[in-house]
């Protein structure tokens, strides 16, 4: 991201920060969720750069989760920023794991792979049934380093607590995409021997990818347990991690921000079809999606980049 | 002794319904390199035609052969309809995309077909038992069989035996093979793809439909068949290898006999054996059974 | 207070996307006539595998019933106009998509639609999800079809409340029926969906025949995973069992597709099914369920409900609408909107519409006589009804061509409902003590 | 002085094929080897031994004195062998100036397991330094096209530039030429050597053309069946009868691109 880019980033930022005490508090509540699920779909980016589709990210949004909605259970421990962290950990711990294994996967082989891991989390918490199984469990209300949010305003505490953790990775990922690993990410999509042969371990930066998905994956999955108040496993079945891929698709890989503008037009389209047409919500995004793959192949942040492109020739 | 003629049988069962499914989805995968999500949606389709057309010769009282016939035809009619209409409407446009951009263009033609479904049938679920109810059933070894679980077995086995002559011994089937095999070397010495991809789809679909067809007596159709059908598809054709069609037979045989052999001896496994099975597959077999990975000459 | 502060809001918000979905949500604000009317919230299935089963037939009954009311047509108690004489705006909104999804559109019902109550909810997991939430908007939720007993077990509720009795009277009566009509009972099996509701109901069951009758013995415990619809393997494994009976608590196509493949089979031939919500699908199957299958029906709904008058009359709106009698969905919503009705006329005072708080109070243990009979809101501290339930024997009549059920039997609430303070698992753990049948 | 790169026995077979053996050769720094051999002669065999493509069957590979034999081709890229290839290796998607910077930043990332996460990909070091190289292989006016669209010379010379771009002191060279045309291949040779002359780079090319070889080689190896048959100065290998008669042909004025009779 051009110097230009962080300015406008931070800006966005603090808008978003501002603007929240203003809006009513659907809207407040709706944008937690799509700036939670935004974190999944970035590290989706992080993995689509480099030419790698999972259609099993929800394992880690799963784990994220859970891990907050256990610990808080287990342990009756309730701050929030820990349980964030916690969340995010579990999930990279994860991710580094299964990366040994699906480093070695390209193309559909590793979306198919991924995909069979997060069914087989899905298959163990249905099976779990001190966990309440597909009825999942609530979250305990957390704190915030010790102060205990009235009610009325939990709802912007978490907000706010979001949109933090969203900044902090925006700028860690972009700071990421400018490094080697990251920049690797097109060299290894366009030939992997060259790469090799520049003194590059292939499988070593794919697993790092993986890796950052998965705590990426993570943090979104305990930001949105702590928003719902409540987990399930259809946090890990395949359709929720076809939503997510439905996100990047909308959003495209083109930068940063694109994330979280995408996150937040896929949940308002989906609030608007199921408030104007309950029966034909579906129909509504399918056509959505279809329009952007057809009219905007690189996404809605392909608009933003172009003029970046044009500026960056400019200078 | 009971119990493992059982498995048999029920994984036979099974794997036919499985393979029935998966050889659409694995034969375009193999020409076209689409994952195409919205096969399930060919699948539901199907299953709407065969109730349709059930309902239609139920009250007409035909003799059940003649009424099963109907079924079928009238659900692979649908099948193509629908194949050609994907297919030159709408693929066409992202042929050359990337794999998984296509893959999407197929997953919103599915979410968009789920509604479309609603619209034609509304959201009640539609019975088609007859054919299979007529069909009755035979005790062989003291375990009672449904004659319509035999008639699946043996649609099965025929559809392997067609795709296996018609790929050995037909002028599309070594068309077909060299585009498998190479897409560019095929154009290059003048065979035409682009039709090859409009027929395979539309076979393709009409598989699809057939899938659902002959499954629909067996099932109450209603919402969301679709997606149950996709995952199980694409986990048979992954364990086989994509695109292979001998890998879907016996990738739909394995998931079958384990998933059986769970069912009668550890049925808290059941929900795993599929995901199991074929995650175990991918870790030693990376690309499924039957395709092995080329490694690339510099 | 909250509401004012909500509309001061209203007029500083900037995003597009915001103020387009304000323009309706104000439209319909606007639109109020002298008698504010009363806006509800209405949530099931619409789409997916349970809308035809369960949403649909919910939103009818919803739908027919709002209509008498605001007619001012439903018998008494309950023929004032709408809701204290408010005409009732419903809202419907489908109950797809994740945990997140439910609780996002909650709340758009909630704080952007402005509605004055919920009802809803076909899921287990939707209710766990939503209850929280009701809790802190102060928001009146009344769910209506979700069975699990954990929401007012887990903890104390203010705004929530369930007039339909939770899942464990289902299991319970079962065995007790069960037990009743086969004297010579030696073993049983199950067949049960791979997901909560079915693993609860198995659970349930067998708590309750230990509790009966510790000698007959459990054999096959099949878990087919949920929307499996191929059942060769499972009925197989039946075949070869010496049980006499199965339980089940398969609902529509899953319960439709196991009927037909055993019957392709033979298996009735061998064994009774048990099929604690096989009313629902008496009127699809028809012929195709076969007799002498012990039906459940979620309570004493449908053909299962004593012949009152204001059962008649539910029945006859229900079914001169959509030329098709009432399932246990419907009669579940309709018994809901009833008890809401009640408490909300209680609490309502001369033209002013009564706050959430005072509703809820007046909605506390209330009692009245609804088509599926007489509820009691006695669990939950007043929130969570118990009725009576009922089960019966299928058999489809060969001369009218019609499905009835006969040799009905019906147990008093309190012979199939844990008492005042016990959770429900524990009440059946324990032999299920206090249990009174008449 | 010692050779930079010593290589013992070398030996490599594919189950009953052999397709390298008893490969013996000590290459000083600084000097420019031509290898020559029909195709299947072993050549390219012999070079992805090196580059650890392939892990030989017998014998040693030593580089620096250090040996290196069988290790991955990133670690020894990593201590200053590089290659090109006969088809150029190069990221298509990327413009010439993104491909040169990747290589360059990744010559000079920093160690340790995160070193790829830590260093910048445009720091100025690497920018520089991928701005020299082009300018050094003269590409600079295809500075911003994207890699799939260059001819095939400036993707061959890509290729190299990105070999080279990270200082190394050994470089293999697969065929530099194959697939130039023949009015091309000496200016590409010329930029090339020149330019790797200047870095002070030992090379081992693989080459058809004898002119080009005896052009720019200061010692050549002749392969036949997968050992070496001659080495010395071009002249000398050339008119090794031996070499004259399987591979370069009586016809060693002309330059065909494959010997006649091999």
């Amino acid at each position: 991201m051009s110097g230009r880019g962080q300015l406008v980033g931070g800006l966005m930022f603090l808008f978003a920060t501002a603007a929240a005490p203003l809006l009513p508090d659907w809207i407040v509540s709706l944008a937690t969720v799509a700036l939670a699920n935004a974190l999944v779909v970035l590290g989706l980016v992080v993995l689509w750069r480099a030419g790698l589709v999972s259609f099993g990210q929800a394992i880690y949004y799963c784990i994220g989760a859970y891990a907050v909605a256990l610990t808080a259970r287990w342990t009756g421990f309730r701050d929030a920023f820990a349980l964030v962290v916690i969340g995010g950990v579990a999930a990279g711990l994860v991710a580094a794991l299964i990366g040994f294994l699906l480093a070695r996967y390209r193309e559909i082989f590793f979306a198919m792979l991924s995909l069979a891991l997060s069914m087989i989390l899905y298959g163990v918490l249905v099976k779990t049934e001190s966990l309440g199984s597909t009825d999942g469990f609530s979250v305990a209300t957390p704190t915030f380093l010790g102060f205990a949010p009235h009610r009325d305003t939990l709802g912007l505490s978490l907000y706010w607590l979001t949109l933090g953790v969203d900044a902090v990775c925006a700028v860690l990922i972009s700071a990421y995409f400018r490094s080697v690993a990251g920049a690797l990410a097109a060299p290894i999509r366009d030939n992997e021997i060259r790469v090799e042969f520049l003194g590059v371990s292939v499988a070593s930066v794919v697993h790092a990818k993986v890796v950052i998905s998965g705590i990426l994956g993570g943090l979104g999955g305990a930001l949105a347990a702590l928003t719902i108040g409540h987990v399930d496993p259809n946090m890990s079945y395949w359709t929720t991690s076809g939503g997510f891929v439905f996100v990047t698709i909308l959003a495209g890989a083109s930068s940063v921000a694109a994330a979280f503008v995408g996150s937040l037009a896929y949940e308002a389209v989906r609030s608007f079809a199921f408030d104007l047409m309950p029966q034909l919500w579906q129909m509504t995004l399918g056509s959505v999606l279809l329009l952007t793959i057809l009219f905007l192949p690189n996404g809605l942040g392909s608009l933003v980049s172009r003029v970046k492109r044009r500026e960056e020739v400019k200078s | 002794m009971l119990t493992s003629f059982a498995i048999l049988t029920d994984g036979l069962v099974y794997a036919a319904y499985l393979f029935i499914v998966a050889i659409g989805l694995t034969l375009i995968f193999g020409v076209m390199k689409i994952l195409n999500v919205a096969h399930g949606s060919f699948y539901a389709f199907g299953a709407y035609g065969a109730a349709t057309a059930v309902g239609i010769y139920a009250n007409a009282d035909w003799p059940a052969a003649l009424g099963f016939l109907f079924m079928l035809v009238l659900a692979m009619t649908i099948g193509l309809v629908m194949g050609i209409i994907l297919e030159r409407g709408l693929l066409r446009q992202v042929y050359g995309k990337d794999e998984v951009i296509t893959v999407l263009v197929t997953y919103a033609t599915f979410l968009i077909l789920e509604d479309v479904i609603v619209l034609l049938w509304g959201p009640q679920s539609y019975a088609a038992y007859q054919p299979m109810v007529s069909a009755g059933n035979i005790e062989i070894g003291g375990l009672v069989l449904s004659n319509y679980d035999i008639l699946l077995v043996a649609i099965a086995a025929a559809l392997a035996l067609l795709a296996y002559w018609s790929l050995k011994f037909t002028r599309y089937g070594w068309l077909l093979t060299t585009v498998i095999f190479d897409r560019e070397t095929a154009a290059a010495f003048g065979v035409n793809v682009t039709l090859i991809y409009t027929v395979t789809f539309i076979i393709g679909a009409v598989l699809g439909a057939l899938g659902g067809a002959v499954m629909a007596p067996k099932i109450a159709v209603t919402l969301g068949i679709g997606v149950e059908v996709i995952v199980l598809a694409f986990a048979v054709v992954a364990i086989g290898g994509m695109g292979s069609i001998e890998g879907a037979l016996v990738g739909a045989l394995i998931v079958g006999i384990c998933r059986a052999a769970a069912v009668h001896l550890v049925p808290q496994l059941e929900l795993f054996v599929i995901y199991g099975v074929m995650a175990l597959v991918l870790v030693v077999r990376p690309y499924g059974l039957f395709v092995r990975a080329q490694p690339r000459k510099i | 207070m909250l509401q004012s502060r909500r509309r001061i809001r209203y007029t500083l918000v900037g995003s597009a996307v915001a103020t387009a979905m304000l323009a309706s949500a104000q439209a319909q604000q606007s639109a109020a006539p002298a008698a504010a009317p009363v806006k509800l919230g209405i949530v099931s299935f619409l789409t997916g595998p349970a809308a035809s089963p369960f949403g649909i037939p919910g939103r009818n009954g919803a739908e027919v019933v709002i209509e008498a009311f605001n007619s001012g047509k439903a018998p008494p108690p309950f023929d004032k106009v709408g809701l204290g004489g408010g005409k009732i705006e419903a809202k419907f909104v489908d109950e797809a998509g994740s945990a997140a999804n439910v609780v996002t559109e909650y709340r758009n019902l909630v704080q952007r639609d402005q509605v004055d109550a919920v009802i809803g909810y076909v899921s287990s997991g939707s209710c766990l999800a939503v209850t929280p939430v009701a809790e802190e908007l102060k928001e009146l939720t009344v769910f209506y079809d979700c069975g699990t007993p954990r929401i007012f077990e887990e903890k104390a509720r203010t705004y929530v409340f369930r007039v339909s009795p939770h899942a464990t009277m289902d299991n319970v009566a079962a065995a007790r029926y069960l037990l009743a009509k086969k004297k010579n009972l030696t073993s049983y099996s199950g067949i049960n969906q791979n997901y909560a509701w079915g693993q609860d109901s198995w659970r349930d069951f067998v708590g309750a025949m230990k509790a009966l009758a510790p000698t007959v013995e459990v054999d096959k415990v099949l878990f087919p995973k949920l929307f499996a619809g191929e059942y060769g393997a499972e009925v197989s494994t039946l075949l070869t069992s010496k049980s006499q009976a199965l339980h089940t608590s398969f609902y529509d196509g899953d319960l439709e597709a196991f009927v037909y493949q055993e019957q392709a089979r033979g298996l009735d031939k061998r064994m009774t099914v048990i099929m604690t919500t096989g009313e629902a699908a008496i009127w699809r199957l028809r012929d195709k369920l076969p007799d002498g299958t012990i039906i459940g029906g979620r309570g004493a709904n449908g053909p299962l409900a004593a012949d009152t008058a204001i059962n008649k009359w539910f029945q006859k709106i229900y079914t001169e609408r959509y030329n098709i009698p009432p399932t246990y969905p419907a009669y579940q919503m309709a018994q809901s909107l009833l008890g809401l009705k009640l408490a909300y006329e209680k609490a309502a005072k001369a033209g002013v519409k009564p706050t959430a708080d005072e509703v809820a109070a007046a909605f506390k243990g209330i009692e009245f006589e609804g088509p599926a009979g007489h509820v009691k809101m006695a669990l939950g501290d007043g929130h969570q009804g118990i009725t009576e339930t009922a089960y019966g024997t299928y058999r489809f009549n060969k001369q009218s061509r019609e499905p009835e059920i006969v040799e009905i039997v019906r147990y008093p609430a309190e012979c199939v409902n844990p008492p005042v303070g016990v959770d429900a698992d524990k009440w059946i753990e324990e032999g299920m003590k206090g249990a009174k049948c008449n | 002085m010692s050779a930079i790169l010593a290589v013992r026995n070398l030996e490599k077979t594919f189950g009953s094929l052999v397709a390298a053996r008893d490969i013996t050769v000590s290459v000083p720094a600084e000097q420019t080897v031509g290898v020559i051999g029909a195709n299947g002669a072993g050549k390219t065999t012999f070079i992805n031994m090196i580059t650890g493509h392939l892990t030989p069957s017998k014998g040693s590979i030593w580089f620096e004195d250090k040996e290196i034999t069988g290790q991955p081709s990133r670690e020894i890229t990593r201590l200053g062998i590089s290659r090109s290839f006969q088809v150029a290796q190069v990221f298509p998607s990327l413009t010439v100036f993104e491909n040169m910077c990747i290589a360059a930043a990744i010559a000079r990332r920093r160690g340790g397991i995160f070193g790829n996460i830590v260093t910048p990909v445009h720091s100025p070091a690497a920018t520089a330094e991928a701005e020299a190289t082009i300018e050094l292989f003269q590409i600079g006016r295809y500075r911003e096209i994207i890699a799939s669209a260059l001819p095939q010379g400036v993707r061959k010379l890509l290729d190299i530039g990105m070999a080279v771009v990270g200082w190394p002191r050994l470089l293999l060279l697969d065929e530099p030429t194959s697939g130039i045309s023949i009015e091309e291949k000496f200016d590409l040779m010329k930029v090339a050597m020149s330019a790797l002359r200047s870095r002070k780079i030992t090379v081992l090319f693989v080459e058809h053309d004898m002119e080009i070889v005896t052009r720019f080689a200061d010692r050549v190896l002749a392969f036949y069946d997968g050992t070496v048959i001659a080495d010395g100065t071009p002249t000398q290998t050339l008119s090794n009868p031996q070499v004259q008669e399987l591979i370069s042909g009586v016809r060693l004025k002309t330059s065909v691109k494959k010997p006649g009779n091999a």
